[in-house]
């Protein structure tokens, strides 16, 4: 078809101030880091309020637990029991986290409080330090759980 | 996308279609014991819009040969991101600067919004700062963690965009009074996959169905009403109406739905809704 | 007729179509020289028309051999009075009771009018309040005195009834100024026998036309969308355009339609508007 | 196609009350009478404030005169020049006359002020008497100027 020359490349300054996606492979995910330990002060201060000091029980969604549940007539889905990768949390923290006052948080503090998430769900000891690298290495439990949509699927 | 706040009417080439814009929870497999038609399957809205085809957009871009998704994102506050099939791309989805001939209201994604015919609502993107062409999606938490949907096993499906066929009786309906003697029974169908071929109609609880007439023009992915005349001779019945669209596919009962899908899958429940009316011409939720 | 406030839906079957609807001195013939679009062709609409089809009353009332006219009279103070061949009357001819999905307006006569697509929008009566069937038209002062061409040799045209085949520009048009470059250009066409089949596009003064783009869907007696990407190359130039319908009929110059017709005839004006586009990209009627 | 018995026949009354549409021949005309003279009295009262107490040169529209101009430059269409059938003036001004209150003038004075427009016009003497069958009697100049709609006529 015909093209009309409208429009106008985007500039580097254009594209960097809202190039904040993160692959799940985590091979875009930022320089810095932040420890588990730094994530729980974090998280104190910015996201118990509303999600519980444990991940649970606020009236944000619930971050941890519910791991072995999806099968069940209960399923409980959580960053730990339903995620399938870990970059996308830091995605997903950077970019609409805390719900008062996104994309606040340093990347450190990102990292940290991802560690810290990660922590909650068993999937982090205590010590950790989340950077690109060890972010991107978590194996989330439910990695393989996703499978391609299989629709039309009801016979009539 | 470099600057989405110029006005784009008159500088690129423009089309209007109508087309349905449904949430894919709409209803929740919970949600399926609402009241009234409304509470059933209210998260669904037909409209005008008007805008650029992405396909002309990326036209003039230049695609890469290993283009494969479009990830959209939102300048709302949580920079909500969905990842769109190039075919999709490539096919009739539009970014859009008015609906019913307006520009974009605020809560409808001004100044500019993507909007894909026929699939689940929150694709289309509103507040749109940027597309991003890439190789894969961004599994975003959007299309992970959220608008997947959970099957029996434990396992989630990923990437459930398009909306399927779905009807339902708005008249008579929940909670509604009828009196023996004429009605015409009206309602909505759509299809994500299409145009509406058929509505059947059953009157005596799914023993016969009739063909509805249907409204013309019968439009690509909208709403589409249907109507059948019928004389309701005082006796309790259960009526209910079931799409059947331009691909054969026919709308599922919530039995053979949440046979395959169980009841946790949360999204895209499409099945009929059947209204039971009562001796004294009581309408109410066939599944309450 | 004989209680015409009764709601009518649900207890009558019911359609609803999407047609314009025009006065039929839209624009006169002094009127050709208007600044803008809407001077030019701004007495006509386009909506969603819900109601009974007419056929379904007189078939439920029952009609004689004889009956060749159906003769409709409002509740307005002057009781307007139309009448309406029984072929249209047995057509499409609808008896409305809604607008664009609400009930009409006091405005739009309510609680119940005659719709008669196509035809000559005078003719559809509103608050009505009788239909009187028979064997001749009512000749009622809006179909002799009034809604009549007088030709150049004293004899009048009557019966006038469908609006036929027009289009205009409506984006750049009179009072518009553009700038050298990429335009959009995009109007407006309509035809009271059926669908518009192409609209046609000069943008050097006549001397070429090309084939608009047509919005879909392209409904039956309703406005119709078109668009044509072009570049402005700065000089002047006079653009217009052309409507085409199902039927082959060709939207005529005003040359060509007032060569037959004259200049005193006063409706069914549907000449071609050419608007003239100065060096400084002022837009203006070119018969101005 | 399919019956549905919906609605109820209109009674007599209901038909009665807005049973006011007269034929062009004059054959619905309603009994009554009403003088030229009369109709003046009547127009001088309850017209001539809009139309002119000549029928024209008011805010309303011309009545009188312009009889021979249709084939002209400036055609003038008035009662008497362009009005085909004398019974629909009837029709009209019981209907829609005078504008301020319409349908509030006896049969009577419509008869004689129909009378007085035709007068106007040359086309009723000053002492004439009209009625249904009078009225009916009346043959208009434009009786025959009336044309089928021959379109499409314009060929491109
Ligand atoms: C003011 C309340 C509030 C605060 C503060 C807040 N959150 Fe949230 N959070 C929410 C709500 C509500 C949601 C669900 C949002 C949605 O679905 O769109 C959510 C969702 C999330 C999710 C996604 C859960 C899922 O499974 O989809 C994560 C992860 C998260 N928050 C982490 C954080 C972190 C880390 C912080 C602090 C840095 C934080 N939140 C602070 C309210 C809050
Ligand atoms: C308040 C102003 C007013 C009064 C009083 C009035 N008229 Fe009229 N008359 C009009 C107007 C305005 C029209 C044009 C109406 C239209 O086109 O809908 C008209 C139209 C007419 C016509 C139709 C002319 C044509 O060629 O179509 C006739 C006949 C007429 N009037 C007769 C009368 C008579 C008889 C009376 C008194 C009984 C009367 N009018 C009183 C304002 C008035
Ligand atoms: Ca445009
Ligand atoms: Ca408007
Ligand atoms: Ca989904
Ligand atoms: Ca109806
Ligand atoms: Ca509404
Ligand atoms: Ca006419
Ligand atoms: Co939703
Ligand atoms: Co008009």
């Amino acid at each position: 078809a015909e093209r009309f020359g409208i429009g106008r490349p985007a500039t580097e300054a254009e594209i960097a101030a809202w190039n904040i996606d993160i692959d799940r492979d985590g091979r875009k995910l930022p320089p810095g880091h932040g420890s588990v330990a730094h994530g729980r002060a974090v998280f104190e201060a910015q996201c118990a309020s509303c999600h519980g000091s444990r991940g649970e029980g606020g009236t944000g969604e619930r971050l941890a637990g519910g791991q072995g549940t999806l099968a069940s007539a209960k399923p409980i889905k959580t960053v730990g029991s339903f995620w399938p990768y870990a970059p996308t949390l830091f995605d997903y923290i950077r970019r609409a986290m805390p719900m008062n006052a996104p994309q606040s948080l340093s990347d450190d503090d990102v990292y940290a409080v991802s560690g810290y998430v990660l922590h909650l769900n068993g999937l982090a000891p205590e010590d950790a330090v989340f950077d690109a690298h060890s972010l991107a290495a978590v194996r989330m439990p439910n990695r393989d759980g996703f499978v391609p949509d299989p629709r039309p699927d009801v016979k009539p | 996308m470099a600057n989405p706040a110029t006005p784009w009417f008159g500088s690129h080439p423009s089309e209007s279609h109508i087309h349905f814009l449904e949430c894919s929870g709409n209803p929740g497999f919970e949600a399926i014991k609402g009241k009234t038609a409304s509470d059933l399957v209210g998260l669904v809205s037909c409209a005008e819009w008007t805008g650029v085809r992405l396909a002309t957009v990326l036209r003039e871009a230049g695609l890469k040969p290993e283009a494969r998704w479009v990830v959209a994102e939102g300048a709302d506050a949580a920079a909500m991101t969905r990842s769109i099939p190039i075919e999709k791309c490539l096919d009739d989805a539009l970014l859009v600067y008015s609906q019913n001939g307006e520009r974009l209201r605020p809560q409808q994604g001004y100044p500019l919004r993507v909007f894909l015919p026929g699939f689940e609502g929150n694709m289309s993107v509103k507040w749109l700062r940027r597309l991003n062409v890439s190789a894969e999606p961004a599994y975003s938490r959007e299309e992970t963690a959220k608008y997947t949907d959970l099957m029996p096993d434990g396992t989630a499906r990923q990437f459930t965009f398009v909306m399927e066929a779905k009807s339902i009786i708005t008249r008579p309906s929940g909670t509604q009074r009828i009196a023996q003697g004429f009605h015409e029974i009206t309602g909505i169908a759509w299809t994500g996959r299409g145009r509406i071929r058929a509505v059947q109609v059953t009157t005596d609880g799914g023993r016969s169905w009739r063909d509805a007439a249907l409204q013309e023009p019968v439009l690509n992915r909208a709403l589409t009403r249907f109507r059948l005349p019928w004389t309701w001779d005082g006796q309790p019945t259960t009526i209910a109406s079931r799409a059947i669209d331009e691909t054969g596919y026919v709308q599922p009962s919530f039995e053979d739905l949440t046979a395959v899908r169980g009841l946790k899958s949360f999204y895209h429940n499409n099945a009929v809704v059947p209204w039971r009316i009562a001796a004294d011409g009581e309408v109410a939720n066939g599944y309450a």
